[in-house]
């Protein structure tokens, strides 16, 4: 944590992703940082946000006890819905899911996400965990959001594996493969907040988080860092903002770092 | 009538899942996961097994650690509350076992596709993706009326589907509450089914709400019962998820002889899910439900 | 927080049934038929409606006598306990409908793929038969995976469905018990969900007791107080199936003229679901439930 | 009603297609008589029968009650599962219902089923209800019993609509039309039963009701009748079977006649 401003890289980027919840909207739920970012937006300014969660659960009230994952049965008590995972991801396919939330362990200039293997293609591979929902979302949602660590290793000129399916290689990818809508929205690091050119799909570095700087993101980026003309600093955490962040999280265990 | 199904883990186990045998388990995702029955596997020292489920949380990464499995059909395989699994992660590496990598969407529809009696179902998520390159389960097919290009998954028609539900009557009509996750479509799609149950409970008591039973209870081969046989996950009307284990997990699974510490003290020296609730202790009551929260009544007269 | 989407039924169906809508109705199939709503339709005079269902019994036979239909999609139009429905048969005879002919099956597969978000998914019904002869919502399609001919059913997405529930919150979480039929599927796939519900409760008392909600309250555009909305259809928890009804009408709709006054005397001089109830009086006594049978509770605390 | 014999046409049709039914088999019951048939068998001979029925019931016990359709809230009372039709589709779909009952108003000699419409090309069409879940039925289910009146303007030799398909012109065609399994077993007419050669696929007279005759069963039949080696007369109903039968439906409403 650092004692300077008060909050840890992972609240600001807790309540960073928090922001991109606007009022009313359906919100796919993902594990960790983004089940908190839901909260958090929920407690503010997204009221009637309403929580659709892989496990099978719809919930539009925020559980009555803090939680470390989704299956903690205060997410169950007193839901909108307990049904199958099927439902949840017929609203998805659907195109009744307005945003969703994803992280990462790769990710490439055109929002490409690997959450299954890095390295092949002759080098040893490194085997993590797989998509879970994440492809699902990445696929179906009007936009996902990818929240991940900003490190060299991890933000690479092209991803090992497509999990998630970005734009591809570019503008027309995602209608040349058959996907239907979506395509992801932002990308929020430990360093800045990213958004994607409407034109050519490439992330644009779109603001800066307090303490880091553009030399040091071009530096963590595998790429040569497009900036936009309105580049500006993310603003910090309100205090609304980590009050309902550490009644979620109260033992820091997500947000401790 | 019928005959009881009611029998001991053990024998469960053993008569309806052989060496080489497809298992759909953990298919609550993050609540109700047959931990009791997963453990009963690795005391058998069963092998060649193939693992399907969605999220599957660390008792796919315990079998895999234990030897029990040749191939995974899943859409994640870790540990929920830390990431890696790393048994499961060593396997993939020293090339142990096959991967056949899903999203929990086309997991999902999979077994829906066995459940429904055809051999594909299609859907408009994995397009773009490199799922397509270990499964050989994802396809793409034509809509015959839009010209629309879809993904296809291949059906999976699991050999056993093992699911811990609240209260089971001994022929296998059992009320499962909470989310739901893919345990119906897992249910209906397999060919023999084994349910682990907190309680046995009367036929009757189950029959006066029909529309909570999980399957028909025709379908299923084995009733075991088994008191905290999802601990430490989470099962909704029962108890609450032991957090501390799977943290603990994640310490224990680091090296393989960490994990054949780990697997001597919870598989080999404990005989049964009896004197695992002994070992747990504690952790009973911490985990106990404090809020209780109960339904209102419904009618099913004439 | 959200606000209340109660209303009378007359608004209900004033505003979410224009003419010319698809109506997904009857989705229970002999149980909690929406009469109330149905009749409501044939009261505002609603013209050029496509009715979606599976076996419809004589609610689709009324709406076309009325005159408010374009188009069915069903697998069964007529009177369960009769059979030919007189109104449906003159309809199609005198080509004033098309007709769109579904097996119970298929037209299920119609909406659960509008329900899904694909434009179509297989079965292996239907095929050799001549469904296909008016249906072009029926085709073929080959499995990628095995090469074998499956029928393909084409994606119904409804404007609206309109479903009758034991009882519902003002914003559309509700309660449905008893056989489900295609309902779930058909609020999924539909663009807007009318609820008729026996009973307005609060939001707690559903929420006690999430398994049990029909479908998502977001999903849902009105909901309507309807005490005996689904009479003479049977609504488990509520009361039993009033079969003098069905056989009255065999003989009510058998010419033009008959069903004419038929309607005068159920429809026209009767302007609320408030006066039927006056108008059936005895039959609410007879019908009323006498062998109870209470559900065991269900804890969902933590 | 027969006064002489002591029990009418139908109730004979019930008890020759409850005996259809062996213990332990699943069930797909239908509306009407199939629905008296299968709880006569119930009652006697297949105790562990257990009946699906399409509007999403399962159930194992007979209901309490005498019930006139099968939505009648004692035959939900109790079930083994109340569920969505498309699930008790699945269980006919994956192959897990042995036998099935469906009735008509045309049959043709290699047992296609017609309840959709008659005439056509060219003649004035008569409209009936469709198909309800029948076509399901004998496209799915291992084996399928039909349930008809026997007259000459039914039983045609070519049916005007295959709403339920039989084995279409004969042997080999429903595995030429994409069907998996399945085929008509048995025709339960009002005077005669009726098999199938299992080479030619066609309709093979078995048995004639007491009071019946092969020249009655000729002439209400519009091909020339195949008539089995094996012909004999079907055995009346037994005191049980009546006695069962009267107990479901005491005012006669299905069975009067």
């Amino acid at each position: 944590m650092d004692i300077d401003t008060g909050y840890t890289q992972s609240e600001l980027m807790v309540a960073a992703a928090s922001r991109q919840i606007a009022d009313g909207e359906v919100v796919f739920v993902g594990m960790r940082l983004p089940l908190l970012g839901f909260l958090v937006a929920k407690s503010l300014q997204a009221p009637n946000a309403v929580g659709v969660y892989e496990l099978g659960i719809i919930r539009e009230m925020v559980a009555p006890e803090p939680i470390l994952t989704m299956g903690d049965l205060p997410n169950l008590y007193r839901s909108q819905w307990l049904a199958d995972t099927r439902d949840t991801m017929s609203l998805l396919q659907q195109g009744l899911v307005d945003v969703s939330f994803i992280g990462g362990a790769q990710v490439d200039r055109f929002g490409n996400l690997n959450t299954t293997q890095t390295g092949g293609d002759g080098t040893a591979i490194t085997r993590l965990p797989g998509s879970g929902g994440a492809c699902d979302l990445a696929c179906l949602a009007h936009r996902h959001i990818i929240i991940m660590a900003h490190e060299k290793r991890r933000f690479v000129p092209r991803v090992d594996y497509i999990t998630s399916p970005g734009y591809g290689d570019g503008k027309g990818w995602r209608e040349s493969v058959g996907l239907i809508r979506g395509g992801p929205a932002a990308v929020i690091t430990t360093l800045g907040v990213f958004i994607f050119d409407p034109e050519t799909c490439e992330m644009v570095l779109a603001s800066v988080h307090p303490g880091a700087t553009v030399d040091m993101i071009a530096e963590q980026t595998g790429w040569p860092v497009r900036i936009s003309t309105y580049l500006s600093q993310t603003d910090p955490p309100t205090r609304q903002e980590l009050s309902a962040l550490r009644r979620f999280d109260p033992e820091r265990y997500w947000t401790g770092k | 009538m019928a005959t009881s199904k009611l029998m001991s883990m053990a024998d469960a186990v053993s008569r309806w899942v052989p060496d080489g045998s497809s298992i759909a388990l953990g298919t609550t995702l993050e609540t109700a996961i047959p931990f009791a029955a997963g453990h009963e596997l690795m005391r058998q020292g069963k092998k060649g097994l193939t693992l399907i489920g969605p999220i599957s949380d660390i008792l796919f990464d315990q079998l895999i650690g234990a030897g029990c499995v040749q191939r995974v059909q899943a859409a994640w395989v870790g540990n929920v509350i830390t990431g890696v699994g790393y048994n499961f992660r060593r396997a993939v590496e020293e090339q142990r076992i096959v991967v056949e990598d899903h999203s929990n969407l086309t997991v999902s529809l999979a077994l829906q596709a066995g459940a429904m009696g055809v051999t594909f179902l299609p859907c408009r998520t994995a397009l773009g993706s490199d799922l397509y390159m270990t499964n050989p389960g994802l396809k793409t097919v034509v809509c015959p009326f839009t010209g629309q290009k879809h993904a296809a998954v291949a059906a999976i028609v699991p050999d056993v589907a093992i699911v811990h539900v609240q209260r089971s009557d001994v022929f296998g009509s059992a009320h499962a509450w909470g989310n739901m996750g893919i345990s119906r479509e897992a249910c209906m799609a397999s060919r023999h089914i084994i349910l682990t149950a907190e309680e046995i409970v009367s036929t009757e008591l189950i029959t006066r709400d029909p529309n909570r039973i999980l399957t028909p209870g025709f379908k299923v081969s084995a009733v075991v019962h088994a008191p905290w046989g999802a601990h430490p996950s989470p099962m909704p009307g029962c108890y609450n998820r032991d957090h501390a284990v799977f943290i603990d997990y994640q310490k224990q699974s680091r090296t393989p002889e960490l994990f054949a510490s780990w697997t001597e003290k919870w598989i080999h020296t404990v005989s049964s899910i009896h004197e695992y609730v002994a070992c747990i202790g504690n952790a009973c009551s911490r985990l106990s439900i404090t809020h209780h929260d109960i339904t209102e009544p419904v009618d099913y007269g004439y």
